[in-house]
């Protein structure tokens, strides 16, 4: 009842922050990507995660996410609303194509199969000109401002909407984590011969949650869209803009648990942006690197994620109170 | 331009090493002028400074920091009471999402006249897409078509659109053959497949299409390859007269020795990048020697001023510099002719009106005159060729330095 | 002939692919981490060779030896400093410390050396042999047998002095290698340095057709990957059959297929093959 | 008796936050010859493991020749002149049979007498001969055993732990294995080994310690344990 | 009534005859012990029998369906199910957890949970339904193994060495389980190395040796066969007594 009230308390603290920031600044923006960064981690999680396969390669749904509803928007004139929708169907269809083959792979060569297949929905992306605009990226048309045309002059309600979808892709993963689904997903990861013999279909439960987790990611690329406003290929289905760094900050925040994705997305965005406003002037790479270091010293002191650092106050904690 | 356009480049390490130490000590915006009593008009400078496409970045900043720094040593701006320029510096990383972001955090930060940048196309427009919403005027030597395409108000492309310059690729040539008493009928294009490579070579297509000429070739290789013998195989099964290669520097080099040791002779015309800087020189050696490419500007129509670079920088005044020193000329000139730091002003200030004179002389046209939307309709791109280490202007006939070598 | 001129580069530009992946291949076969930095010890050593040609002009070739001995330093620190701290620690952070990596060393040859594209000349560069209707280009070919040779050398080091021998038993069983008296630990460091090292060698003899700047390795990683894949990770004979899979695959893709899309058809190929044999084309079946 | 080759004092070990020895006392003289039998999962392993210093988790006092076991990490055991052949043989599967006999004798790689090494193997176990260019992994069982034993005895050990030799193999190369253990002692080796297979065990050493859920619960010399009706009940109900 | 019928069931690994032409039928409600020497198939045999290993030849029929090609989960689902020999628990995860994930596959998370409460209760573990499983006893884990197969409802239900390490009295608890489970009509397959108690709990013996089935009958059969004797303590039958 307590972590309700808390959890609540903490929503609300959240969802009044847009209403401190200045709504065609920066920090909103910032803001904005964090929260939508962390819906994508939180996405990746119940693969990475619960499943224990780790996905190089969830750009490819992301970008489909992005491309289906941009595209149908700009042929057609279908509200992004609808094109997330088709967006997610396509992209929960891309995920259990290629889930089928790789299912079997383990550990390492999964990652690497995950990653190529991301790399060939870029080159197609990039290929399929007439469909895509090719390299040259798509632009999302500016119109009047209305919550059914999903375009807005300033960027408070595209907050608004980023922690609505953080909200409901957390949500979704904590009902996966606690239900059935959840159980089943922890047994394959621990043992999955033991999964089996205890009636568990490791097949099928692998399937659905790379279906949910793919589905979900491409919906949260239209979002991407939505606010990016102009993407190309290599933004949306590139390696190191989003398959890596979508991993990466759900395991800097702690793989497997509902508050990981979103403590990881709070440090690694806003840090890079910090990173760029105090070091890029001063000299070419030099806040790449910091970031880089700062990284590696993270990994190395919490190998499994900030939240174990919670963990160890809680056991610190309940170790004086016994004492 | 776009993404992967030339670069300038090099030479003089342990300089840059220097330079590179000095900046990191130095404070974030070295160029803030001292103690100016006028406030200083803020200009955001967005370019990729990390990342692959970093030289360029590097090579468009100092070409903006000559410049400001000129101005500010000779007092500011006057119309503005001697009012200093500050540039505000950020890297725009190689994500456009990222450099959306960083302009929109310099805009809040501070308040801006204007941005400069960002290279690479498509960083450009997404910065465009920030800076349109906050009506603060945009200037950038990135040459897609889409830039002023869209119909916007506050963005200013100083150079040729990519369409332009691929059409003038082909048809130069054809004209400098013409001259030479050659008459080409069969072409090869090939282009990496990027917003810059695609799109020059649908103007080179287009131009082809125009003359008559066949594409006997015309094949788009991923970016970053690392093998272009498939190409080169490809060209010499081909038959064409003459090839147009639209590539970066790695591919370029690859690409003319890999035609040199098939001993294919035929002529290459670059699609600038790759082609028109010092490293290209020091990569091939005598081969570079008497290639031609495409341009949008070149320092030798404007040496006195691009020699001041070369003293500063160590090596000669890459087209991106140049043209970003253009773009901070004009502002600056808007600026004294709105008497006003204010982005609207100075917006208003930039649109239709005709600016010349300082760096402007370094442009094709001499002159910079934007449409309505925003393209500088003077600016016509042009033909270098390599002569022992450097490239010399040598068509369209009119500004030419040089009268071009064609050896089929 | 225009296929015999196609399988006829892709083997030499294979082998140059094979040698730069067998670091990797190794690195995992020894101690189960796959090094994302692993590429960016590809721009170490090609900037090693790069300045000792300018400056003591040397030729990229004959500076190879130097780039393996630079980077073999490094990467002797980075594995005793770093990854050996998380050989313990779940996969994930073990992928991301390398990721790390990578980011620390681009960014940092990037403040170092600056961003410029550099690349050497040679005598050599733009001359090729003719063999009837086909090329051999000589860049390419010295390239390979520089790998070959290089192959060889590793080949023997490790079926034939103690030091191999004992690398292998260590990826094979290490708790049993430490029963014969091996320190693993001394193995891992001598194999990550080693394996960065010819990976750093391999960055040396390309350099003659490769330019060099802070962002070269990524040109190549996602290749390296593949390759060494494709063979069977863990397997250095699994990395020279990838290595020349992918330099042929590549090649004779673009006898049918837009150059563009010769990396699609490598991913396609890729994404079959382990689907097929998750193991990869050598790997052993375990 | 002069003072033990190997000497062992309540002896502790863990996996995790399980004990599995719960003070063991146990010691090895020189040339003695010594067998731990017991259940499944009674802990035999774990001793010889603690030894070869492979459980992180353990305390207690083991010294050999003087040498405080405890103070070494794994890999600067052999030099001390022990040798383990562990339990499920653990050879290096991808390589030759020779190259495996060969990293037996890591620690003593500078020796001169390694091929007079590798003549005394085969003397031992004259098949490994014909399989000596082979890959370890491809033989039979029994021919794997062959090879763990013949790799610990490259060593020229002052100690042989024997961890499981019969487990799976057929009953006449349990035999050969059996007739091999008695050579090797008889030729100034000590050994130290875990058996299941308590006919055997019983049958080559002279003195024997019964273990049951990490306790020492019988010990004493080989025939005293083989008239000791508790044995053959602890193993067959009987 | 026959509940588990195999048939010529063989299986090759390499080198190694795991299982030759194995052949036997247990029926309902009986409890029949697998023993034999290290080595001889038992584990080979309870994996086949639940789908993980496919056999390369015979046949296993659970209450009348064949079960070739059938994947362990399906095998669970059919009603049979087997606990791991070095204890297979997903060591992570609460005991809790561990068993209700098998109450899975009949019922819903609640139900689930309160199945696996009661299943715990029957091997005496509610005490530690919270603690992390790996962190448990070696005793205390093979009885999680056990609260989680039952869970899963089995018809037939082959436990893999759950008394290893257990003491005496632990030891009689769970035969007594066993008896118990036998009673409401479980059949049970036993693998066991404490002879003494695999004998009493019993009603019929399996032997396996390399593979083949050496013997199979009573308790008291067995014991006096010379065959066992001489496989299981190498050493002919009238030594044994000596």
């Amino acid at each position: 009842m307590k972590r309700w009230l808390a959890l609540a308390a903490v929503i609300v603290a959240v969802a009044l922050l847009p209403l401190l920031l200045d709504p065609r600044g920066y920090w909103i923006r910032v803001f904005t990507f964090t929260l939508l960064f962390a819906a994508m981690a939180q996405a990746w999680n119940i693969v990475g995660g619960l499943a224990n396969q780790t996905s190089l390669g969830h750009a490819a749904f992301f970008g489909i996410g992005a491309y289906t509803s941009t595209v149908l928007l700009l042929k057609f004139g279908i509200s992004p609303w609808l094109g997330m929708l088709a967006g997610g169907a396509l992209g929960g269809l891309a995920a259990l194509v290629i889930a089928i083959p790789t299912m079997r792979l383990q550990g390492h060569y999964f990652a690497l199969a995950t990653l190529a297949f991301g790399e060939v929905m870029r080159v197609i992306a990039n290929v399929w000109t007439s469909l895509t605009g090719g390299p040259g990226g798509l632009s999302v048309p500016f119109v009047p401002p209305s919550l059914a045309a999903y375009s807005f002059k300033l960027l408070r309600p595209h907050a608004y909407i980023a922690l609505a979808a953080l909200v409901v892709v957390t949500a979704i993963f904590e009902i996966i984590r606690r239900g059935a689904m959840g159980y089943r997903l922890r047994a394959i990861k621990q043992n999955p011969a033991a999964a089996e013999v205890i009636g568990v279909d490791t097949t099928r439960v692998k399937l659905q949650a790379a279906v949910i987790s793919g589905a979900l990611i491409a919906m949260l690329g239209t979002l991407y869209a939505q606010v990016a406003v102009f993407f190309d290929p290599d933004t949306v289905f590139g390696i190191a803009s989003i398959s890596i760094r979508i991993a990466l900050i759900a395991i800097i925040g702690g793989v497997g648990t509902a508050a990981g994705p979103i403590l990881g997305a709070f440090f690694i965005i806003p840090l890079e942006e910090v990173m760029n406003d105090l070091l890029s002037s001063r000299a070419a790479g030099l806040s790449q690197l910091v970031f880089g270091v700062i990284l590696i010293s993270v990994i190395l002191w919490r190998p499994r994620g900030f939240i174990t650092v919670f963990d160890s106050l809680r056991a610190r904690l309940s170790r004086s109170g016994a004492s | 331009m776009s993404k992967h356009h030339s670069l300038g480049s090099t030479g003089v390490n342990r300089r840059a090493l220097l330079s590179g130490t000095a900046a990191l000590l130095a404070s974030p915006f070295v160029l803030s002028s001292a103690r100016a009593e006028a406030a200083p008009v803020n200009v955001g400078v967005i370019m990729p400074l990390s990342g692959p496409n970093a030289q360029f970045g590097i090579n468009s900043r100092n070409g903006i920091e000559l410049v400001a720094d000129e101005i500010n040593t000779a007092g500011g701006i006057a119309e503005l009471g001697g009012a200093k320029i500050n540039l505000v510096v950020a890297d725009a990383t190689s994500t456009p999402t990222t450099a959306g972001t960083v302009a929109q955090r310099l805009i809040t930060q501070q308040d801006m006249t204007a941005v400069l940048g960002a290279f690479v196309s498509s960083l450009t427009i997404a910065i465009s897409e920030v800076t349109e919403r906050r009506d603060i005027p945009l200037l950038t030597m990135s040459f897609a078509d889409q830039i002023t395409g869209r119909g916007y108000k506050n963005i200013f492309q100083v150079v040729a659109k990519a369409s332009v310059i691929g059409k003038a690729q082909f048809e130069y040539t054809a004209a400098i053959a013409q001259a030479a008493g050659a008459k080409i009928e069969k072409i090869a294009i090939m282009y990496e497949d990027t917003a810059y490579g695609t799109a020059q070579a649908n103007g080179l297509r287009a131009g082809a299409k125009a003359a008559n000429v066949e594409v006997v070739m015309d094949d788009a290789y991923p970016l970053g390859i690392t093998d272009t013998t498939p190409l080169i195989n490809k060209l010499r099964g081909s038959g064409a007269q003459a090839v147009f290669p639209v590539s970066y520097l790695n591919d370029s080099l690859l690409i003319i020795r890999t035609m040199r040791q098939q001993k294919l002779t035929i002529p290459a015309i670059g699609g600038a990048a790759g082609y028109v800087i010092p490293d290209f020189e020091k990569g091939l050696g005598e081969f570079a020697e008497n290639v031609l490419s495409i341009d949008t500007s070149n320092y030798d129509l404007a040496p006195q001023l691009t020699e001041r670079f070369r003293k500063r920088f160590g090596y000669f005044m890459v087209h991106e510099a140049l043209e970003h020193a253009v773009c901070l000329e004009v502002l600056v000139q808007a600026i004294r002719k709105a008497k006003s730091a204010k982005a609207e002003d100075v917006a208003a200030a930039l649109r239709g009106a005709k600016f010349t004179g300082g760096w402007i002389n370094g442009m094709t046209g001499g002159a910079v005159q934007f449409d309505q939307t925003g393209l500088n309709v003077l600016s016509v791109p042009l033909m270098v060729q390599w002569r022992a280490k450097d490239i010399v202007t040598v068509w369209p006939k009119d500004i030419a330095k040089s009268a071009p070598v064609w050896r089929s | 002939m225009s296929f015999l001129q196609a399988i006829l580069d892709g083997l030499l530009i294979g082998g140059v692919y094979a040698v730069i992946s067998i670091g990797l291949t190794l690195v995992y076969g020894v101690m189960g981490i796959v090094n994302f930095a692993q590429a960016e010890f590809l721009t170490i050593g090609m900037f090693t060779a790069w300045f000792a040609w300018a400056f003591l002009g040397l030729d990229p070739v004959l500076a190879a030896p130097l780039s393996f001995a630079v980077a073999f330093a490094i990467g002797w620190v980075v594995q005793g400093q770093l990854i050996a701290r998380v050989l313990s620690a779940p996969s994930v952070a073990q992928i991301f410390l390398t990721v790390g990596l990578l980011i620390v060393i681009e960014n940092g040859t990037l403040l170092l050396f600056g961003s410029q594209f550099r690349s050497v000349t040679t005598s050599y560069q733009t001359i090729s042999l003719s063999l009837g209707p086909l090329f051999i280009s000589i860049p390419y070919l010295i390239a390979f047998a520089m790998s070959l040779a290089c192959g060889v050398a590793l080949w023997w080091f490790m079926r034939a002095s103690w030091f191999g021998r004992a690398m292998r038993a260590t990826a094979q069983n290490p708790a049993a290698a430490r029963l014969m008296g091996i320190d693993t630990a001394l193995m891992y460091k001598m194999a990550f340095a080693l394996g960065v090292g010819l990976t750093a060698f391999g960055g040396a003899v390309i350099l003659p057709y490769v330019t060099v700047y802070p962002g070269v390795g990524g040109q190549f990683v996602v290749l390296m990957f593949t390759v060494v894949v494709l063979g069977g990770l863990g397997s250095v004979a699994g990395a020279v059959v990838g290595g020349l899979s992918v330099g042929v695959i590549q090649s004779l893709s673009s006898l049918f297929f837009p150059i563009q899309l010769q990396n699609l058809v490598l991913f396609i190929v890729f994404i079959l093959v382990l689907a097929v044999r998750p193991q990869g084309l050598v790997g052993a079946s375990r | 008796m002069s003072s033990p080759l190997l000497d062992i004092t309540q002896l502790r070990a863990s996996y995790g936050e399980a004990e599995v020895l719960h003070g063991i006392d146990l010691s090895v003289s020189q040339r003695e010859f010594v067998c731990i039998i017991g259940a499944n999962t009674a802990g035999k392993s774990t001793i010889l493991r603690s030894i070869s210093r492979l459980v992180p988790k353990s305390s207690g006092s083991m010294r050999f020749g003087g040498v405080d076991l405890a103070a070494l990490a794994a890999h600067q055991i052999p030099a001390l002149g022990i040798a383990h052949v562990p339990e499920g043989r653990q050879i290096f599967p991808d390589m030759t049979v020779e190259e495996n006999l060969l990293l037996g004798a890591f620690t003593a790689r500078n020796a001169r007498d390694l091929p007079a090494r590798i003549a005394d193997v085969f003397e031992l176990f004259p098949r490994l001969r014909e399989r000596y260019r082979q890959l370890a992994g491809t033989l039979s069982g029994g021919e794997q055993q062959m090879v763990a034993v013949g790799r610990a005895l490259m060593l020229r050990p002052k100690l042989l732990l024997l961890d499981e030799p019969s487990h799976g193999l057929a009953p006449k190369v349990v035999e050969e294995m059996h007739q091999a253990f008695k050579t090797i002692h008889e030729r100034g080796t000590s050994i130290l080994l875990v058996e299941q297979n308590v006919e055997l065990a019983l049958d080559v050493a002279s003195r024997g310690y019964v273990l049951e859920a990490g306790v020492v619960t019988l010990a004493g010399t080989a025939a005293e344990l083989h008239a000791n009706p508790a044995v053959v009940t602890a193993y067959l109900g009987l | 009534m026959t509940m588990l019928d195999v048939r010529k069931v063989s299986r090759r690994f390499g080198g190694l005859q795991a299982l030759s032409e194995v052949t036997f039928s247990v029926n309902q409600g009986e409890i029949v012990g697998v023993i034999g020497p290290n080595g001889a198939g038992k584990t080979t045999l309870f994996s086949t029998l639940v789908g993980l290993i496919r056999p390369d030849a015979g046949t296993v029929t659970l209450d009348g369906k064949n079960l070739a090609g059938l994947k362990p989960h399906t095998v669970a689902g059919l009603g049979m199910t087997k606990t791991f020999q070095n204890v297979a628990l997903f060591g992570e995860s609460s005991v809790l957890d561990n068993v209700l994930t098998a109450g899975l596959l009949r019922h819903g998370v609640d139900a689930a949970r309160s199945e696996a409460l009661h299943c715990l209760d029957r091997v005496g573990l509610r005490a530690v339904a919270h603690k992390e499983a790996g962190n448990l006893s070696f005793p205390e884990r093979a009885r999680v193994e056990l609260a989680r197969a039952l869970c899963t409802a089995p018809k037939v239900l082959l436990l893999d060495e759950v008394m290893a390490a257990l003491n005496p009295a632990e030891m009689r608890e769970i035969m007594q389980l066993i008896r118990s489970l036998r009673d409401d009509g479980v059949t049970l397959l036993v693998v066991e190395h404490h002879m003494r108690a695999i004998m009493n709990v019993c009603d019929r013996i399996l032997v396996l040796n390399f593979g083949r089935l050496l013997a199979d009958g009573t308790p008291g059969q067995v014991a006096s066969d010379p065959q066992v004797i001489e496989a299981y303590l190498g050493r002919p039958a009238e030594a044994a007594r000596r």
